[in-house]
């Protein structure tokens, strides 16, 4: 094959050959991953992960159900401080009742225990419960954000996770 | 009556099952000739067919064998061990004939072409018009399940993916999601296409055959039959309330209790072993596991590449093998993942929950 | 040759470089054009406006840092880092044993547990099977159950060796605990020290412009947690209705105004800015919290979207239009049905939700909406759900004419009517003739007939009226009657020249007007061309006589007092009104007019006939009747005969959900696409939308020209505006309870009495009314303010007092509470106001003073003396001075709850400002009120708590007659009036 | 001559059949050759096949049932579309009504047990080509275009269950979808998710994980209805018509129906 032909160098004719494609890879490559993230929504019709759940003075020690319906938690106010316990089983996704009197969370479906802290001790469940995260926020409230969970024993004294008060 | 659903009950236990899976397995590989026999195999359907009608009359047993989706499984089963049948027939036929030196049955007429209007034409529109009819028969008689409204809040006793992915659902037993639900599923399909190029062997490309590619056809059978099939028949009929296991027979009671009594490997060696308690550091604790594992994937390739599969080795060089052998060894990885469970209540052999990596 | 090169075939079309030359240009620019798509998703406005929000917060923050550093015990925190070092120190020795310890036992617990945990677990399967034994019957039950026996027995071996090891582990952590708690508790003292630093520091984290935020922010990257965010509210509560479908509303608005509802960005401009009323909406803390209810719900607009033009915002007036044109490309969209209000109507989307109220706290557009609606008698033509359509059926919002033949003659009348504004410039009274659709002379031909003809009805139906007579011999004196108009209240509720009152301008002093809103009766400066001396002194007297619903109290006014007044304020006249001609009627457009209402009941034939038949009376009563009911009247005045009317102006109930293309713009310049333009300029100019058009009369605009001022007009617009379909469930809403309706039926009889004309109500914050006041230098001459009224006062005095006012209470005040003539209900309603607006703990009871001894009460009786209290509250002897006297002691009794009195003892004038009365227990600190109080001394130990107390139980059991009459009125300068019947129903 | 031939033979002289049928009967092998040629469903297959190909023993039709059950879906699920709308509020309603009142209601049916035909016979294909050792080369690549179809065939099937949005279709997308949220490195509760971080900052979480994306939301909800639902209806069977294409195309061009060489 000729080196030149029509004043194009073999070396120049190389270089469009791979330009063109190189170019063509990429853009196809920055096309995929724009429809990539296109599947990724930036917002949700879903309920707010994160929520306002009042001053910490309303609480007393101890278990407080009263958002355990509408944001399925438990918030619990111990000496080391505020944690936030999840309302789901880890053994089958149940609901636990809290029987205060004997201070555990029971469920109801296979009999799982669980103590106040969330750790389990009885029956099926593999895990304690989880944990959400919370802090106080500017207005000095409770915030807890769901999106962001713990389900290990040895992250329970995260700052995220444990609030003193 | 009783008495022989109690056994039956007790043979199902997933222990057993699996075990007498494995053992038919062998048996049907090495014994072939025997029931491939037209004769053999329809004593065996026949057979089959009166104890599943007795079976019906048992109502624990019916409910779930006459559940509208559960029933393709039935066709399935049948199906595949018609076929399974028609396919090893036709290869012991070919493989008599080319024992005499003379050409197989495919041989024999895949030099002459006929044209495709009408045989082909004729019979794949045969096959479509039975099949409808077929289908539209069933859709009559049974109807599609529809139950509650979908309600997240309300957790069923027991949550079944559909069941063609039961066996992906049964192995979570005894691997965690990311194995059993990822990495597994994944290499399957991997390993499937994978396959023709690790397949060394050139004969019995077009026709039935047993002999010329026995070991290919005992691994891929023994896959597909075994760990997929078999465990879909396990996960579908014999795991109920909590996916605990209940007899074919048995009610499927969702208050049923069952010990949790696994333990992992970590805790075998330095609770029961050594009797002291689990050391902070993860990878001390998680020494022992993390050592078998690398052992398992990287000795015993090159020793089998050395000793039983050296012929095999050789043939396919070496990235061939190795990717291979792996796949492979993570194939068996779960029937032996399973005895270790059965055997000695063995739960993770590397545990680290921390970092959500179990194994 | 490079691979998957092509061959160089001379046999090809287009040379292969050449193709892949142009084959690398094209894709070229392929990826240009993707990158510039992932960039413009990137510089998305509100995506741009986050980012400059949040450079804002990182300065805002950084401020606040500095601040919060500077105030920061800087000392204090290096003692205790110092410490906790020293206390770290010193702990590792004796931690590292007990760490050992604990290491050992939790090894040990670890086997326990688990092997406690299995058996257990083996035990419950065990228990489980024994159990379907027993159902099924199993023949070795027996043996299965000594088994079991046995094995629970080993397991519960187990349990205690379980419980032991837990034990001593729980033991040795609390030990440990222990160990650490000073450390512990100083870390968390270090903490609180620096909790505002550390939250700053993380807010400033997330805000600033570091490697991490711009990572986090990039194309394509910012799926995995982007701190520039879609804000959106899910309102479940409000639900939008597409086609047969409710569905909750998304509001995205705080996706540029991230700091709605946030405070410290007051200053900065929209979007950044904070709301305007962050205690009241929006606030996390305010009754409408923006995380609950929204934005759109009062500023309506496009709730889902995030972007200036999309979202239809709309601006407040030409010039802001003009401003976003430039900025945002601004245009009003032609197919948005739910336009954003503008700003200064917005307060009319209260009515979503306070449908029933007509006063609410700091929404002064709203308050001044509610009552032009109520003044001006809207709701007389025009149906209105909810307070208006109950309104409707109580008041008319006109003077009655059943009697208005006494009142005025018919030439008055026809001037009139013909141009109310020439007689009274301030008048309610619309006009009807001599605006934009009727001014040619046609038109006003035929309006001189229609006045004529209406006048001739009115008067004919008017019926006679024996007007109430003064006693003989009376003689008013014009600057007496000056004086006291000045002096009794009448200008709490009318203008009069003479008496120029400046009002401030700040809405939260006390006699605040909102300017929008006229006085409450007619201004009286021209009073002289209008009525009789007759009338006017029988009306000054009882307005009730000649018109049972009237608003006008009775003053109690003595005949000389009456007759006073009545000289003086028939000395105003207006004389251009005066000058005036009477219109007069054209004969024969009469006849053409009657022929042409009767060609409605009968052929034009007929109707010529019957004309010929008529008599001028018959034609005027004809034409009368026709045109009352042709411009309503009787909408806004009591007219015999028509009682049954219908409403003539269109139902509101809905119109601010009325699609726009349902407004006929016709010729008018205002922008097409704005619901709010168009009903604001209806108000104003109601017939402009017949310039240029040519209409029969009958089909041209009837609603009459208000000659509203364009602030008014905007206030009214509101209120239509802000009447919509209702989208707003009941749980959204906040609950009206039954203290809530209290306030809510108070609100509606002040503002038909007109008690805030004189008095200021609720509380010093938002004091509410008190329009007087400015009237006075000194507050306390004027009409008492009346916060806290519901904790203060009795509630059975107060009803009996509002039924029968005439019991002096201040005796120094020259202004007069009035006589209404309330109904028992509606005096219930008031009593019932005020405490539900104090939460007066209880209606009926009112806790008075304890019981005291003789001791004690001689004690309080030298406290009283030596605090000099007599000086002022002694029983006033008749015919002294007035003006130093304050309420005497023995009225309290029966008047004041013991409560109250209390803190009013205490500090007098942080109750009611301006008061006369003295804090008698200064503060140990003058400039903190809540430092302890300086007792008397010699009595109590000095003890000032108890001092009041004391003060306050015996003024409960002071001697004397609770009630006792109003001061002897100034005495007549000319002859004594004997008492008549008729004046004591006066007073 | 018998009236009817009369009227065939009239019938197929016109230039409207001819225009439409390009070959005489096809009892010559002139004929046979142009039934095949000329119609473009035919045409799939060679004009002449090998004999011992054609033997339903041999090939159980498998591969031509399996795509017949797909047009057989393809046409019972177009119709279905007609009366479903993928939205919480209406997706069980109008299964019921499907149920209860539609006419033939039965398409729902006939689909289900369809799909699930599907899946067997799909397998079982893939059994006789292994079987037969038909992946062995010249087609390799068309067995491994047969499995891509395989796993695509039970994607369609597993996205189509949730559709009745019953409580079986939620809960059996549920322990599928928490498997993808196991996924390592890509899941939120896969091994090794939680290392990486920047800082405070996870990197895979709850709003952006494998699950995530399969659901479009942390949870089943309307938005996996909605994914769930277009792939089942366009998507995946968009995928699968091509990947078809290219398998029969690739059947032929490797040599027709396998046989031994």
């Amino acid at each position: 094959m000729a080196d030149t032909d029509e004043g194009l160098t073999r070396r120049e004719f190389i270089n469009w050959f791979w330009v063109g494609w190189a170019t063509f890879s990429i853009a196809l490559g920055a096309i995929a991953t724009l429809l990539g993230r296109f599947l990724f929504p930036n917002v949700l019709f879903e309920k707010p992960m994160s929520f306002r759940a009042g001053k910490p003075d309303e609480y007393g020690p101890g278990v407080d159900e009263r958002f355990k319906d509408t944001q399925n938690v438990w918030i619990v106010r111990s000496p080391e401080g505020f944690y936030v316990l999840s309302t789901v089983c880890t053994h089958l996704g149940c609901t636990p009742n809290w029987l205060s009197s004997e201070k555990k969370f029971k469920c109801p479906c296979h009999g799982s225990g669980f103590r106040p802290t969330g750790q389990h001790f009885e029956g099926p469940a593999p895990r304690p419960l989880e944990r959400y995260s919370l802090a106080l926020d500017d207005t000095g409230n409770l915030r807890i954000d769901k999106s962001r969970k713990i389900r290990d024993v040895n992250q329970w004294n995260d700052p995220d996770f444990l609030l003193k008060v | 009556m009783e008495w022989l659903k109690d056994v039956v009950n007790f043979l199902s236990n997933p222990t057993i099952f699996f075990t007498g899976a494995v053992v038919l397995w062998v048996l049907i590989m090495k014994y072939y000739r025997i029931w491939t026999a037209p004769k053999f195999i329809k004593t065996v359907t026949i057979l089959s067919v009166i104890a599943l009608g007795a079976a019906l009359f048992d109502p624990n047993f019916a409910k779930e064998a006459l559940k509208p989706d559960n029933v393709p499984i039935w066709i399935m089963i049948y199906s595949v061990g018609f076929f399974f049948w028609l396919a090893m027939r036709r290869g012991l036929l070919n493989d008599d004939l080319m024992a005499e030196g003379l050409p197989n049955l495919e041989k024999q007429e895949s030099d002459k072409r006929v044209y495709t209007w009408p045989d082909l034409v004729y019979s794949e529109l045969i096959c479509m018009v039975l099949f409808t009819a077929f289908l539209v028969g069933w859709s009559v008689i049974l109807k599609a399940p529809l139950e509650d409204p979908a309600n997240a809040g309300v957790t069923p006793a027991i949550a079944k993916a559909p069941w063609y992915f039961l066996g992906l659902q049964e192995i979570l037993v005894y691997y965690d999601p990311w194995m059993a639900g990822v990495i597994l599923p994944g290499l399957i399909v991997v390993g499937l296409i994978a396959m023709p190029y690790f397949d060394m062997n050139p004969k019995g490309n077009g026709y039935y055959t047993i002999k010329e590619r026995f070991w290919a056809l005992w691994v891929w059978g023994f896959g597909f039959v075994v760990l997929w099939i078999a465990l879909i028949f396990l996960g579908t009929f014999m795991r109920g309330p909590g996916w605990n296991f209940f007899g074919p027979f048995e009610y499927w009671d969702s208050h049923k209790v069952v010990a949790l009594a696994n333990i992992n490997l970590s805790e075998i060696v330095w609770v029961q072993l050594f009797n002291i308690g689990l050391p902070s550091n993860i990878l001390v604790r998680e020494s022992v596991g993390i050592i078998l594992t690398v052992l398992y994937m990287s000795v015993i390739p090159p020793l089998l590449a050395k000793t039983f599969l050296k012929k095999l080795y050789e043939e396919m060089g070496l990235v061939r093998y190795s990717l291979m052998i792996v796949l492979v060894l993570i194939m068996a990885s779960l029937p032996i993942k399973m005895y270790l469970r059965w055997s000695f209540n063995l739960k993770y052999i590397v545990s680290i929950p921390e970092y959500m990596f179990n194994l | 040759m490079a691979a998957g090169q092509p061959p160089n075939n001379k046999e090809t079309v287009y040379n292969s470089r050449v193709l892949s030359k142009w084959f690398a240009i094209a894709s070229i620019l392929l990826l240009v054009v993707t990158i510039w798509a992932a960039i413009q998703d990137y510089a998305r406005p509100w995506k741009v406006y986050q980012r400059q929000t949040q450079k804002i917060a990182t300065a805002v923050n950084e401020r606040k840092l500095l601040e919060a550093d500077k105030a920061m015990n800087k000392q204090q925190l290096e003692k205790i880092e110092k410490d906790i070092v020293g206390i770290v120190r010193k702990q590792s020795e004796v931690t590292k044993e007990i760490d050992a310890k604990i290491a050992a036992i939790e090894a040990q617990r670890y086997g326990v547990t688990k092997r406690y945990q299995t058996e257990k677990g083996k035990l419950d399967e065990a228990h489980y099977k024994l159990e379907v034994a027993i159902k099924k019957r199993v023949d070795n039950i027996k043996d299965l159950m000594a088994q079991y026996k046995k094995d629970e027995k080993e397991v519960a071996k187990l349990a205690r060796a379980e419980e032991r090891v837990r034990l001593a582990s729980e033991k040795a952590q609390a030990d440990r605990k222990d160990i650490l708690s000073k450390e512990s508790e100083l870390d968390s003292q270090m903490k609180a020290l620096t909790r505002t630093r550390d939250q700053l520091n993380k807010a400033i984290g997330n805000t600033e412009l570091n490697l991490v935020n711009i990572a986090r922010n990039a194309p394509l990257l910012d799926f995995i947690s982007p701190t520039v965010k879609i804000n959106q509210v899910i309102l479940n509560g409000l639900y939008d209705d597409y086609f047969f479908n409710k569905v909750p509303r998304v509001d995205r608005c705080m996706t540029c105004h991230v700091n709605a509802n946030m405070a410290g960005y007051e200053d900065f401009p929209q979007p950044f800015a904070t709301h305007s009323k962050l205690h009241l909406i929006a606030g996390p803390e305010s009754p409408h919290p923006a995380e609950k209810v929204g934005c759109t719900v009062c500023h309506a607009g496009v709730p889902q979207s995030a972007d200036f033009n999309n979202a239809a915002h709309t601006p407040r007036d030409p010039v802001q239009a003009a401003e976003w044109e430039a900025k945002y490309h601004f245009h009003y969209s032609h197919h948005i049905k739910t336009a954003m209000i503008p700003l200064q109507m917005t307060e009319g989307k209260c009515i979503q939700c306070h449908a029933k109220e007509v006063v609410l706290e700091d929404a002064p557009t709203f308050n001044a909406g509610m009552r032009l609606v109520e003044r001006y008698g809207c709701y007389g033509c025009h149906k209105f759900a909810g307070h208006f359509e109950k309104l409707a059926t109580e008041k008319k919002s006109g003077p009655s004419l059943t009697l208005v033949a006494s009142k005025v003659d018919a030439d008055w009348l026809k001037k009139w009517l013909w141009d109310p504004k020439s007689y009274r410039p301030s008048t309610l009274m619309p006009a009807f003739w001599q605006v934009h659709n009727n001014s040619d002379e046609a038109s006003l031909e035929r309006g001189r007939v229609e006045v004529d003809a209406i006048s001739h009805l009115i008067m004919a139906k008017s019926k006679k009226y024996e007007p109430l007579q003064l006693a003989s011999k009376v003689v008013g004196d014009a600057a007496r009657g000056k004086t006291l108009v000045a002096q009794v209240g009448c200008i709490g509720c009318h203008a009069v020249e003479d008496v120029v009152v400046t009002r401030p301008t700040n809405p939260k002093e006390p006699g605040y007007k909102d300017p929008r809103v006229p006085m409450f009766g007619p201004e009286l400066n021209q009073l002289g061309s209008k009525v009789s001396y007759e009338w006017l002194v029988s009306w000054l007297k009882e307005p009730k006589h000649y018109w049972e619903q009237t608003a006008m109290p009775s003053m109690k006014l003595t005949d000389q007092e009456t007759a006073d007044i009545a000289v003086y304020l028939l000395e105003k006249r207006n004389p251009e009104f005066e000058a005036l001609p009477v219109p007069v009627a054209n004969e024969a457009v009469r006849d053409d007019m009657v022929v042409e209402f009767l060609v409605g009941q009968m052929p034009t034939r007929d109707a010529r006939v019957k004309l010929a038949s008529m008599s001028l009376e018959e034609k005027q009563s004809f034409l009368g009747d026709k045109l009352i009911s042709h411009y309503g009247c009787y909408a806004c005045h009591a007219i015999e005969g028509y009682e049954n009317a219908p409403n003539l102006g269109a139902e509101l109930t809905v119109e601010g959900s009325k699609e726009v293309t349902k407004f006929a713009f016709d010729n008018v310049e205002i922008p097409h696409t704005s619901r709010d333009a168009w009903i604001y300029t209806k108000i104003r100019t109601p017939r402009i939308w017949d310039v240029g058009k040519k209409r029969d009369f009958q089909a041209k605009t009837r609603m009459p020209h208000f000659g509203f001022t364009s602030e008014q007009a905007t206030a009214l617009a509101a209120i239509v505006i802000g009447y919509e379909n209702k989208n707003v469930s009941d749980e959204m809403t906040a609950k009206v309870d039954a203290r809530k309706e209290q306030i809510i039926a108070g609100h509606r009889l002040i503002n038909q009495k007109n008690c805030i004309g004189c008095h200021a109500l609720e509380n010093k914050e938002h004091p509410l009314g008190g329009e007087i006041l400015a009237h006075y230098a000194d507050k306390s001459e004027g009409p008492p303010l009346l916060y806290t009224e519901g904790r203060k006062v009795q509630a059975d005095w107060l009803f009996k007092y509002l039924k029968n006012t005439n019991i002096m209470i201040r005796p120094w005040v020259k202004v007069r509470m009035p006589v209404y003539g309330l109904s028992d209900n509606q005096t219930t309603t008031i009593v019932k106001y005020f405490s539900a607006y104090d939460q007066s703990p209880s209606l009926f009871a009112s806790r008075q003073g304890n019981a005291l001894s003789d001791s004690e009460i001689r004690q309080a009786e030298g406290l009283v003396k030596e605090l000099g209290c007599l000086t002022c509250h002694a029983v006033l002897a008749p015919g002294a001075d007035p003006s130093g006297a304050a309420p005497h002691f023995a009225n309290i009794k029966a008047r004041l709850n013991g409560d109250w009195l209390i803190p009013w003892l205490e500090n007098p004038n942080s109750i009611m400002p301006g008061t006369r009365m003295p804090a008698l227990w200064p503060n140990e600190d003058p400039l903190d009120e809540k430092s302890a109080r300086i007792g008397v001394p010699g009595y109590l130990n000095g003890d000032a708590k108890k001092q009041i107390e004391l003060i306050r139980d015996y003024l409960f059991q002071y001697p004397g007659k609770a009630e006792l009459p109003p001061p002897e009125p100034l005495p007549p300068k000319t002859v004594a009036v004997p008492a008549t019947p008729a004046a004591a129903a006066g007073r | 001559m018998n009236p009817l031939k009369k009227l065939w033979n009239y019938v197929t002289d016109t230039q409207v059949w001819k225009s439409i049928f390009r070959h005489g009967t096809p009892d010559n092998p002139r004929d046979q050759s142009l039934a095949v040629l000329s119609n473009v469903a035919l045409h799939l297959h060679p004009v002449k096949t090998r004999k011992s190909g054609v033997r339903m023993s041999f090939t159980w039709c498998m591969g031509g049932l399996t795509f017949f059950i797909f047009l057989v879906e393809s046409v019972t699920g177009i119709l279905l579309m007609f009366y479903y709308r993928p939205t919480l509020e209406f997706a069980y309603n109008d299964i019921i009504a499907l149920r209860e009142h539609v006419p033939l209601g039965i398409l729902r049916e006939i689909h289900r047990w369809g799909a699930h035909s599907m899946v067997i016979t799909v397998w079982l294909h893939m059994f006789r080509v292994f079987m037969t050792g038909s992946y062995k080369p010249p087609r390799e690549f068309n067995w491994g275009v047969g499995v891509i179809l395989l796993v695509l065939t039970m994607l369609l099937s597993f996205t189509g269950y949730l559709l009745p949005w019953d409580q079986l279709a939620i809960w059996a997308i549920t322990v599928g979808a928490n498997m993808g949220a196991a996924t390592p490195f890509a899941g939120v509760e896969g091994p090794g998710t939680m290392l990486l971080k920047i800082g405070d900052i996870s990197l895979v979480h709850s709003g952006n994980d494998a699950k995530f994306g399969l659901l479009a939301g942390r949870f089943i909800g309307e938005a996996t209805l909605l994914r769930f639902y277009v792939l089942h209806c366009i998507a995946l069977p968009f995928v699968a018509a091509m990947l078809i294409a290219v398998h029969f195309w690739r059947v032929r061009k490797d040599g027709g129906i396998s046989g031994p060489l």
